[in-house]
């Protein structure tokens, strides 16, 4: 089986603020080396086990310098073949419709079996969009494979486990050539040592192929990175007193159900509060707190 | 950290970064007898930039004319150059701390008081203000200039001052907002009418001033978002003016409240009391803000309104209700407030319980500002330097209410081994019994954060022990401060001795059968008063409330006893100022006079008849005690029954000296 | 005459055989030693000669235990007396008039009653007191050997008697007074017995003499593979141990020296290596191995084994010799070969319960170097990539951010807010100090480790000491990495963090956590850092002397003091914080296990950061049931912010916060000086 | 409008979720946004739904007409089963596509809809964007992004041009729902989904259980202490999370204990977690503990120790006994045995398939 295994860099987790991203997009993104992308060390990982004690993989990154980090974990977890698709611009400029069509280009003209990548929050579509430009099927979310199959040229496949929605998983037979994504953690990855780090740099520097990425030149105009900010979070449609009715409802509204009623209510505004009582009724009490913060249905 | 990441994070107001999203918004202090930033306003402000407040607005309603003047309430004057210097030393005294430092500026038309200059007050039309009613003049095409100088300049002098911006405030029913409204604008030129010509004023300002004071200084805006008066406007009105505003480009940051200060109910709004949910407004600063981002325009919005506790402010921003969170009481209750945030204290931070009774309750009546519950608001000078003891004593205090409890504390702190003698079960004293009473409940806070400091103190309490003099000798005490409370007062009416007459605490403290028909007898005044005749009426009894005063319940705060009238009412209870109570019959009926004509009439029978009264100083101990130990301290309610504040800040200051 | 033939011929044949069996057992193992890899210890040999003495003849280490190490005393005593017996022996089967002496030969017998007390002594402490430490060992083997030591004296007892009875008819002397005084008592029972005959005592005699010679060649046969090889290997054990401070876990230069390489970074990779084979341990490794005594005292101590997880430093050390055995034995089965010492000998989850406190080195009488070993092995599982996955987090954390808790670099000096005092910056100013913090007392958010970096630094700020930080300079020191086998990753730190130091300007450095003070004292001068190291109490020690830091009241309190591992028993660093406490009127109760033999609070060599399910009881529990046995103790007294935060943990796990407080060394010299923090308000 | 020789429809096409009995809170937010983008240029709302047979009704099509469908397409297939696979309706997507190709695809940013309409929409070329936080069309009618980058911490900025489709895919819970207006209605057509499963083929289906889920990715965790007393505790722990569809965890002390594996356990030495909502039952919440659960967006704590730490950190505290709290709630939330025996039909149905 040929693997080809997706890298990509990323920065250490508590660096990446604003300030950070923005010089790395206009002042190191020729020289810095970056981390390996979480979800990668998980793919790696598959890849390796895919590929079975003797076989090695290929592993593949894009942009501009960033990906060297990526690139030499991948060799210290055995890769054979590391293959750089170089770009006048960082990955970080690259939207994901570039990133895919490009891999599938460069993956498209070769002949392997399985490719795999990361995908840190399972919401990326990279990979995704990559199996639909080779026309091939994608199993997403791959937490772990089972076995191999006598691989005759008739039936080529393998059994994975995939996780799906609410804690739901799924075993399944893919056949080759398929795509494959993990999110970080599906697979505990292994750890590499510094040491294991360091002789994958040496041999790093005899064994990458650079490669030109091919731009998508069809005419459109493509997806444009207009600005990094900080977070700023998105207002929510807040329920506020409708305009249409009279200033005395809609105050009341405001104040909520305790201005009417006439018993006393504890309130439940002002941040943390703690509450005493029977099992009964702090059982009543919590489900009061899921449904009004909407982790139940108020059915 | 992660808990406080968005509160926490700089943002950036026009070309201004801010360090992070706490705001204090403009507000009245009183502490400006001479209506210039005296000394301790300086330091009222230092002090909140000094720990931490990222976006610093100061001085509420600033005035920009003479027809506008705010020395009835300890406001500031920016009217003349006279200012500058109180500027220059404002901003010299504060900007250093790291706060981005801004003022307001404003004309309040009808809602001036006209008895401080004596100068005829300006409104869009002649309608006075409902609340003091009186007359103002009509605004003429040819006033409006020399208005929106008045706000030019005094934005200027702002940027001369080293201020980083202006807050103009288009709030409150002030004049720009008196223009905009339909309950104070009845125009039929060019200023009155359509939507755009009742803004047309306000954009002339915003023009002016921005165009005056450059590219390089914040100007921003205060709205409500709501008026929530009838006819007054709405959400769906403030969300157009707010695009309207954005349009213009020259607004930097929109400070959104609710409600408008016309009546009293509304003017006791703008400042949510206890009485209201927290956050009570946050909803018209995130329609807003969502109306202008959906629009394309990203002005950062500043909500306000009972925002009191860091993880509330939290959600407020990640939510996106808004970019910052004014927290103006939450911040006087406990000015260290941002920084324990950032350190992660939020256990040690005095929450404001929205008391409202030491801070926008004394300004509008005249009197500088204290916060009840933190004895060393607007005593900075007093308190803040505090010395540890120089000898260690052995100091026992008696009695676990309020006072004793900041004593024990304060003393503890000092480095003194305390005991803390309480005759209950609990702390807290008659403070539990207040937060007994309807919508009171925050009352406790004060002494919930007294408790929790004591137990992190590691003081020696000691609960259900009712201390004689030998139990504290026992204790070799070298100083003893006596914080026994009161009792309460039963009138000396002839037969008040009756079984069916009880005291408001009786009530509260419950377990007596009260009967359903109750006479109310207010002699308290204050919140034990009206409090408990909700109380009352909450559990289905038929309620009459009787006073002497004209003004029933005219102790308690004015922010707090528009909505407490609201809320008797809803509940049927009859109230009767001007009665006085003569004498209690055996069969429950009461003999009454009017308290000025001295007519006499009988009212009932009833059931039950119960009264509030001032309590009765509970000081046999100290009595006892006099001469037996080294130092023997009184305070609080055993020296002469009052209230929190008074409590608290006789147990700091005793605990200071021993 | 016939009879000495008889013996003499018997002597020759036994001695050739059990020889050539000696000879042929201990071949491999040296074989084994010298395909090691070489360390040199030939050292300060004057000091190595004094030492060994003092173990050997003075059983030291030994003697910490009472009774075995009487016991002990008693039979290695017999040992020195069984080479004058078999001088004598030897001799009279040679020349019948030949003798050791009176003097020499009274001597003898009383050894001969003191190792038979020993023996006595021996099977009493292994049959009745039964000492939980020797689960595991060979008690058969140990017996054995009881047995064969009770032959040799009872033989040479008997040979001497029936000797007496031959020296006039058969050997033809006149009757000497050898000094054998257990013969006059003998005798008249032989006599008794009707075995006075010449014919009689030949045979007793030659009973005797078998017994005697014949157990001792047939002990030396045996003792290669048996515990008790420690009689060749102790002495060269006691004499090749590492020398210097225990805590330096890199090889010094001369250590490496002849290696044949010239610079030391060149051969450092070399002499640090991960253990995958018995070819990557030194030869001193290999010779720890055959010295173990199976006594079971590293066991004792060990506070994994107390807490119920899998790892016996005893038992480490077995498994790896009778690995080593089965290999040299030929054993070659693939199955042997492919058996990875770190994962199969020696399971992973024993090699990481290692907390590297190294109670075991300091209780073992022969010197073993355990913690080395499973350094070694646990470097080879890393190597492998075998981490469990939160110390592989934090490996890469320190690999990216400088620290074990994955902050950013640039808010490591955000705990300075709290305290007033200014340090300067060394990125920019020079000061005749660097306080180096570590990752510990920058991060941890324990209110304990904040209290006393606090405290600490307000002392500091107050005696006016001109101290500087390194701010985001400063990276983990790597003491931990270290230990958890990451040698690379070590070096990484340790590289950045002397390039830091080179630049900035300095003269001495302070540590606030005994794991960096370990580090930068003992490890990073090999790498060629050379700046005096001090621990904080020893600075506070001096300051007091000096009268800058002056307390102004005694405190007046019973506390104890607790020796953390990398400070006391690592860097021998006992006096000072115990002075200052009594400067500042603490009354001091030492635990049971106190200085040397103090009692590692768990967290060490990484495994603050590892899986704790599983243990019976925590360590770091255990030592605050030991503190709460000492009447009246009120407070436990750390100078090390991991034992603030493990220790802090257990006093609230146990429930016992009102009985005794944690409290770090410079919080109580704070308050005894009455100084405060700068409070910023009374709100 | 032309997109290489396709017909572009002036549509936003909203794909809906329905996975938890009723639409889940996101659709009803794309809804949302799908309305203000339609009305500002004169788009229709169109509505997609991928559901077992019978599974969606007409009333709660009508929901999501009161939130600005204009119309609704339910594709219905026997192997849509309680959960939705991406592969699954893949095709049926892509032949939708064929006929009618929206301006604008609108999705929840999840992995089921990321990752299946990415796979469906690569050969026509679209734009695609994940985790999107808002969505607005500018002046010149191009479309702006704004998206979360770094786990939140970064919002970028990007814009789509061009006549290729553009999919926005939203964040759940940014966006909140706006008020519905019940007067609204839309026509429902009901179409047959195709299902390819030849290339990926399922074997077995796991259905979820708490001791399984992934604590870290949880969206919701409950976990337990010393305070509920025992591994029978955990049992019941374990079945409110059922109940709630929330993962397990457990401080280090009842990991220790051997109450229940160390894969379960929070804190310094454990897992690091951030659910939505994290529920500690009998947890002191020392700071080890804090440490890993101190990001969770909502603490609930039940502890008997009014003192205890992890009241600190809850919104909610309750005092009282933690194992007599979950029995309770247990005992209120387990569904009757008529929904007992539909949830255990449909995953008998599941096993079928």
């Amino acid at each position: 089986m040929k693997v080809l295994v997706c890298v990509r860099s990323d920065l250490p987790a508590p660096m990446a603020r604003v300030d950070n991203i923005q010089r790395l997009m206009e002042e190191w993104s020729a020289e810095w080396a970056g981390v390996l992308e979480p979800s990668c060390r998980s793919a790696l990982q598959l890849a390796k086990d895919l590929s079975g004690p003797s076989g090695g993989f290929t592993a593949l990154s894009y942009g501009r310098g960033e990906c060297r980090a990526a690139l030499e974990v991948a060799r210290a977890y055995g890769a054979v073949d590391a293959v750089h698709l170089q770009s006048a611009e960082g990955s970080l400029r690259h939207d994901g419709n570039t990133i895919a069509r490009a891999l599938a280009a460069w993956v498209g003209e070769r002949s392997f079996d399985v490719v795999v990548c990361g995908n840190s929050s399972g919401v990326g579509p990279v990979p995704a969009l990559v199996a639909g430009h080779l026309g091939w099927p994608v199993v997403t979310r791959v937490d772990g494979f089972k076995k191999f199959l006598p691989q005759d040229d008739s039936f080529r496949a393998i059994e994975l486990t995939q996780r799906l929605d609410a804690g739901w998983k799924r075993q399944v037979l893919a056949r080759y050539p398929v795509v494959l994504s993990v999110q970080s953690g599906f697979i505990p990855p292994q750890y590499v040592s510094v040491r294991r780090r360091k002789e994958a740099v040496h041999g790093l520097a005899s064994n990458v192929t650079e490669c030109e990425l091919p731009v998508w030149t069809d005419g459109h105009a493509p997806a444009v990175l207009q600005a990094l900010t900080p977070p700023k979070p998105r207002t929510k449609r807040t329920a506020v007193p409708d305009a249409k009715s009279s200033a005395a409802d809609r105050l009341k509204s405001l104040m909520g159900p305790a201005a009417t009623k006439k018993v006393e209510k504890p309130k439940e505004d002002e941040g943390p509060r703690v509450v005493e009582g029977s099992a009964v009724e702090l059982a009543e009490e919590l489900l009061r707190f899921l449904r009004k913060k909407e982790f139940l249905s108020n059915s | 950290m992660g808990q406080f990441d968005m509160l926490l994070s700089p943002a950036k107001i026009r070309h201004v970064e801010v360090k992070n999203r706490i705001a204090v918004t403009a507000h009245a202090t009183g502490l400006n007898p001479n209506s210039y930033p005296s000394d301790k306003f300086i330091a009222y402000n230092a002090e909140k930039a000094r720990n931490g407040v990222g976006l610093l607005m100061t001085m509420g309603s600033g005035s920009v004319h003479p027809t506008s003047p705010n020395s009835d309430w300890g406001g500031i004057h920016n009217w003349d150059e006279s200012i500058l210097p109180y500027l220059r030393k404002m901003s010299e005294a504060i900007k250093p701390h790291g706060a981005i430092l801004m003022a307001q500026i404003s004309h309040r038309g009808r809602r001036a008081n006209r008895d401080v200059t004596w100068l005829p007050i300006y409104a869009p039309s002649d309608d006075p203000e409902p609340l003091h009613r009186d007359m103002p003049h009509e605004i003429q095409s040819e006033d409006v200039d020399w208005l929106v100088d008045a706000y030019v300049q005094a934005a200027l002098r702002l940027k001369r001052g080293g201020f980083d911006g202006a807050e103009i405030s288009a709030a409150h029913g002030h004049l720009i907002d008196q223009f905009w409204s339909p309950i104070s604008n009845h125009r039929s030129d060019a200023y009155g009418g359509s939507l755009e010509n009742r803004m047309r004023f306000g954009m002339q300002v915003i023009d002016a001033v921005r165009d005056a004071v450059g590219d390089d200084f914040l100007v921003g805006l205060r709205m409500t978002g709501d008026e929530l008066i009838e006819n007054g406007l709405t959400v769906e009105d403030m969300q157009q003016i707010a695009l309207k505003i954005a349009e213009t480009g020259k607004i930097d940051i929109l400070n959104v409240i609710g409600s408008i200060g016309t009546t009293e109910y509304h003017q006791a709004l703008t400042v949510p009391s206890m009485n209201y949910p927290a956050g009570i407004f946050t909803g018209f600063a995130a329609s807003i803000r969502a109306t202008l981002q959906e629009n394309g325009f990203d002005i950062p919005v500043l909500a306000c309104g009972k925002i009191v506790h860091p993880l509330q402010a939290e959600t407020i921003l990640a939510e996106g209700q808004a970019d910052f969170v004014g927290m103006n009481r939450a911040i006087i209750a406990d000015p260290e407030m941002p920084q324990k945030t950032m350190d992660g204290r939020i256990d040690d931070i005095r929450l404001c319980m929205g008391a409202n009774e030491g801070c926008i309750g004394r300004i509008y009546v005249g009197k500088p500002m204290i916060c009840v519950q933190n004895p060393v608001i607007s005593r900075e000078s007093e308190l803040i330097p505090w010395r540890p003891a120089t000898a260690q004593k052995r100091v026992v205090v008696v009695g676990g209410g309020p006072g004793g409890l900041e004593a024990a504390r304060m003393a503890a702190e000092r480095g003194h081994q305390v005991t803390l003698l309480e005759k209950s079960s609990q702390l807290g004293g008659q403070i539990r019994l207040a937060g007994k009473a309807p919508n009171r409940d925050a009352y406790t806070q004060s002494v919930d954060w007294l408790e929790g400091q004591i137990r992190k103190l590691g003081i020696d309490v000691r609960l259900g022990v009712n201390a004689d003099e030998e139990d504290i000798l026992a204790l070799q005490p070298e100083a003893v401060i006596i914080a026994t409370g009161s009792t309460a007062r039963r009138l000396h009416l002839p037969g008040a001795d009756a079984p069916f007459v009880f005291t408001a605490r009786d009530v509260l403290e419950g377990g007596e059968d009260i009967g359903h028909k109750v006479l109310f007898i207010d002699e308290h005044h204050h919140q034990e008063g009206l409090s408990t005749a909700e109380y009352l009426a909450q559990r289905e009894h038929e309620v009459t409330v009787i006073s002497r005063l004209w003004i029933v319940g005219e102790e308690i705060d004015g922010t707090l006893r528009p909505d407490l009238y609201a809320r008797l009412d809803n509940l049927g209870v009859v109230i009767h100022p001007n009665v006085l109570a003569k004498q209690v019959e055996a069969d429950g009926s009461v003999l009454v006079e009017n308290y000025h004509s001295h007519r006499e009439w009988t009212m009932g029978p009833y059931d039950a008849i119960v009264v509030a009264a001032k309590g009765v100083a509970n000081d046999g101990l100290w009595k006892k005690l006099k001469g037996k130990v080294p130092e023997l301290h009184l305070i609080g309610d055993a020296v002469a029954p009052r209230g929190l504040h008074d409590a608290l800040l006789e147990g700091t200051r005793v605990a200071r000296v021993v | 005459m016939a009879l000495r033939i008889v013996l003499a011929l018997f002597t020759l044949v036994l001695a050739i055989t059990m020889l050539g069996l000696l000879i042929v057992r201990m071949r491999p193992i040296l074989r084994a030693m010298a395909s090691a890899r070489q360390v040199v210890r030939w050292d300060q040999p004057l000091y190595r000669i004094r030492s060994t003495a003092a173990q050997v003849f003075g059983h030291k280490r030994l003697l910490r235990q009472r009774l075995s190490g009487i016991l002990h005393l008693f039979i290695f005593s017999g040992f020195v007396v069984l080479l004058l017996d078999i001088i004598e022996t030897i001799g009279q089967l040679v020349y019948p008039e030949f003798s050791i002496g009176p003097v020499l030969g009274f001597l003898v017998d009383c050894f001969v009653l003191l190792v038979l007390a020993g023996v006595v002594l021996a099977l009493y402490q292994r049959k009745v007191l039964h000492p939980k430490r020797f689960e595991g060992s060979d008690e058969k083997d140990g017996e054995l050997i009881l047995g064969m030591i009770t032959l040799i004296v009872v033989g040479i007892a008997i040979h001497n008697s029936f000797f007496r009875l031959l020296e006039h008819p058969v050997f033809g002397m006149t009757t000497s007074a050898d000094g054998h005084f257990l013969s006059y008592l003998l005798d008249p029972l032989w006599v008794r017995l009707g075995w006075g005959t010449p014919m009689a005592a030949s045979i007793g005699y030659s009973v005797g003499y078998a017994l005697d010679i014949g157990t001792i060649l047939w002990f030396l046969a045996y003792l290669p593979t048996s515990k008790h090889l420690h009689v060749f290997f102790g002495a060269p054990a006691v004499f090749f141990r590492k020398l210097g401070t225990p805590g330096r876990f890199l090889p010094t230069a001369t250590e490496v020296h002849s290696s044949g390489d010239s610079g030391i970074s060149a051969t450092r990779d070399m002499t640090v290596q991960p253990i995958q084979s018995f070819a990557d341990m030194t030869w001193r490794d290999v010779l720890d191995l055959f010295t173990c005594t199976e006594c079971g005292r590293c066991q004792d101590v060990c506070p994994a084994h107390q807490a119920g997880q899998p790892l016996s430093p005893k038992m480490l050390i077995l498994d790896l010799r009778d690995a080593l055995v089965q290999q040299t034995r030929g054993v070659e089965s693939s199955v042997v070969r492919s058996l990875s010492l770190a994962g199969d000998v020696i399971s992973a989850e024993t090699l990481w319960s290692c907390t590297t406190c190294g109670a075991c080195q300091e209780a073992c009488p022969v010197f073993i170097e355990h913690v080395p070993k499973i350094v070694g092995l646990r470097a080879a599982l890393v190597e492998r990539g075998e981490v469990e996955e939160r110390p592989q987090e934090v490996l890469e954390h320190w690999g990216e951010e400088r620290n074990a808790y994955g902050k950013m670099p640039e808010t490591r000096p955000a705990w300075r807010n709290r305290v007033t005092y200014h340090f300067k910056d060394l990125r920019r100013e020079s000061a005749e100090w660097l306080w180096f913090v570590g990752d510990v007392a920058s991060f941890d958010n324990d209110l304990g480790v904040a209290r006393s970096v606090d405290a600490i630094a307000t002392l500091l700020g107050g005696a006016g000491l001109d101290v500087g930080l390194l701010y985001d300079w400063e990276g983990s020191s790597g003491n931990d990495v270290l230990r958890m086998g990451e040698y690379g990753l070590f070096e990484q730190l340790a590289t950045e963090n002397m390039r830091a130091m080179e630049r900035a300007q300095f003269e001495r450095v302070l540590t606030s956590d005994p794991h960096s003070f370990n580090a930068l004292r003992n490890d990073y001068p090999q790498l060629g850092f050379k700046k005096p190291i001090y621990h904080y109490s020893q600075v506070l020690q001096q300051l007091m002397t000096e009268g800058k830091v002056a307390p102004t009241h005694s405190l007046g309190i019973r506390a104890t003091f607790h020796d953390p591992c990398y400070l006391g028993r690592w860097n021998q660093v006992f006096e000072a914080p115990r002075d200052i406490l009594r400067r500042c009127g603490v009354d001091i109760v030492e635990m049971p296990r106190s200085f040397a033999n103090s009692f590692c609070c768990g967290a060490g060599g990484g495994r603050m950061w590892m899986n704790e399910a599983g243990m019976k009881e925590r360590p770091s529990e255990a030592r605050i049931r030991e503190a709460l046995e000492l009447p009246g103790v009120t407070h436990f007294v750390v100078s090390c912010p991991k034992d603030m935060v493990m220790y802090s943990a257990a006093v609230t796990a146990l429930g016992c916060q009102d009985r005794l407080s944690v409290v770090d060394v410079g919080e109580l010299v704070l308050e005894s000086t009455g100084w405060q923090f700068a409070r910023t308000s009374a709100s | 409008m032309s997109f290489d020789g396709a017909i572009v429809e002036p549509t936003v096409l909203v794909l809906a979720d329905k996975s938890a009995g009723d639409w889940s809170t996101v659709t009803l937010e794309l809804l949302g946004d799908a309305e203000l983008l339609a009305n500002k240029v004169g788009w229709t709302v169109k509505v997609m739904v991928f559901a077992a047979p019978g599974a969606v009704r007409d009333e709660d099509a009508r929901k999501l007409a009161a939130h600005g469908a204009k119309e609704v397409h339910v594709w219905e297939h026997e192997k849509f089963g309680p959960v939705l696979v991406p592969a699954q309706y893949t095709h049926t997507l892509r032949s939708y596509l064929d006929e009618s190709m929206p301006r604008l695809i609108l999705c929840p940013s999840t992995p089921l809809w990321v990752e299946g309409v990415a796979a469906a929409v690569a050969p026509y070329g679209a734009l695609v964007a994940s985790d999107c936080v808002s969505v607005k069309l500018n002046v010149r009618s191009d479309l702006e992004l704004v998206r979360n980058y770094w786990n939140q911490k970064t919002h970028a900025t990007w814009t789509f041009s061009g006549q290729r489709p553009w999919v926005v895919c939203l964040h759940p819970g940014v966006a909140g729902v706006g008020r519905p207006n019940p007067a609204l209605s839309a026509p429902v057509e009901r179409h047959q989904a195709i299902v390819l499963e030849e290339n990926v083929e399922t074997l077995e289906w796991f259905p979820p259980h708490p001791s399984r889920l992934d604590l870290v990715e949880a969206e919701r965790v409950v976990a337990g202490g010393r305070g509920i007393g025992g591994p029978e505790g955990f049992a019941e722990l374990t079945q409110l999370a059922e109940l709630l569809h929330a993962a397990v965890g457990a401080s280090r002390v009842a990991v220790d204990l051997g109450w229940i594996p160390y894969s379960r356990q929070v804190g310094q030495t454990g897992k690091t977690v951030r659910p939505r909502l994290y529920m500690a039952f009998g947890i002191s919440g020392a700071s080890q503990h804090l440490d890993g659960m101190r990001d969770a967006e909502t603490v609930v704590a039940v502890n008997l120790d009014k003192e205890a730490a992890i009241f600190s950190v809850a919104e909610l505290g309750l005092v009282g006994d933690a194992r007599a709290v979950i029995e309770e709630l247990v005992r209120l939330l387990k569904p009757s045995e008529r929904a007992e025996g539909a949830r255990a039909g449909a995953a008998a149905a599941l096993s079928n398939v």
